[in-house]
């Protein structure tokens, strides 16, 4: 059975990748750091932008932890450094 | 009350809308957040709000029940702007009432310093060397 | 800008006049006293306000001049209304705007704090069980 | 030659005398000190309120030290404590 994780881009990531969301496949147990690692392999640019910024991640719509185990369906979120306010 | 919307607010009609059912109110204090023209050493010509829909209404509400718990306040409400914002445009409203004046300016910093930092909106600033998703926390 | 008036004030109105001439304004904090119907363990039905006419307006403008010079705000606006005054109605409105928040929070609360301890005005309560000058500070 | 002082009341102090304002005479070297005797000798209801309440006084608009001097014409204001904000 293939499982599906949504995984959404916002502000200078969705700039960068010109997307604002794509979906995954995997097979097996898959955690947050796993998957995020794939997705700096499938877009190298992305890589230089974790490396240097503060970055956080959601799943389903709650911060995580990277080492949270996903499951079929999950919504993940890649959160540039925020900045709301004024 | 929270809002995350296009349109601009009324300080006025806000601050009456929240005060509305409390005749034991005595003091309300107000934080506006606007567009400035000038930021760490750049000139702006403009700005533009995005939000992660769903989880920045949550963490509003979520923000919201907080500072009710750890403040003797009445009520909290949080307006904030999304889209393009012009220069001296409104971006976020705060409003906290409360029966005293100390309790309200308290929760009210607190308010608009912890949106800053876990509320999943961006900011973008056009200047003119171009245009920057603002990455850092003021 | 200092007000001693009979009318009541907009808040809205009153924050657009002061950021008016500022584009480099990022924040405004507002503190608005009202009318409460409970206070120290009495029921009041209304207030009045009374004021050295003269004193009162001088010492609002040195109130405002110390603010600007102490903290660093762009500009101070502070309204008091006089006469009667009916349980949630406004009594008194501080406008600080600044470029940065944490100026314009201090700088607010200073005000109010300030005002209570050094301007000649003087609070009437109206409670059922007769009517009573405040003569302690809250 | 007789100086005049201008003596304002406010509040409490304007209801118990049921007066807004009076003019006291005097004809040597008068201090505040000495105009707040005579005001209370005038009006004993007054001696009550000073002793048992933290008040004020302003001559010309200015808060002002007992040992002030007067001189003719300054206004003197009685301020009873203060109690404006909400």
């Amino acid at each position: 059975m293939v499982n599906m994780i949504k995984v959404l881009y916002f502000a200078s990531v969705k700039e960068k990748l010109g997307l604002g969301s794509e979906a995954f496949e995997y097979k097996n147990g898959l955690t947050l750091s796993l998957l995020i690692t794939r997705i700096s392999e499938k877009h190298p640019e992305l890589r230089t932008l974790t490396a240097t910024k503060r970055f956080l991640y959601a799943v389903n719509q709650e911060v995580s932890d990277l080492s949270s185990t996903l499951k079929d369906g999950d919504e993940v979120a890649i959160l540039p450094p925020l900045s709301g306010g004024n | 009350m929270i809002k995350l919307q296009l349109a601009d607010f009324n300080i006025e009609e806000e601050t009456l809308a929240l005060r509305g059912p409390f005749r034991n109110t005595g003091a309300a204090v107000v934080f506006l957040g606007t567009a400035r023209d000038f930021s760490k050493g750049k000139d702006i010509k403009g700005l533009e709000f995005e939000y992660y829909p769903g989880m920045a209404e949550k963490s509003l509400e979520r923000l919201r029940d907080r500072t009710l718990k750890e403040f003797d306040v009445l009520d909290v409400g949080i307006i904030h702007r999304f889209g393009k914002i012009e220069i001296a445009e409104n971006i976020v409203l705060i409003i906290v009432v409360s029966q005293h004046r100390k309790e309200a300016f308290k929760a009210c910093e607190f308010c608009i310093d912890e949106l800053k930092r876990s509320v999943p909106i961006w900011k973008k600033e056009f200047t003119v060397d171009g245009d920057v998703w603002v990455e850092d926390h003021p």
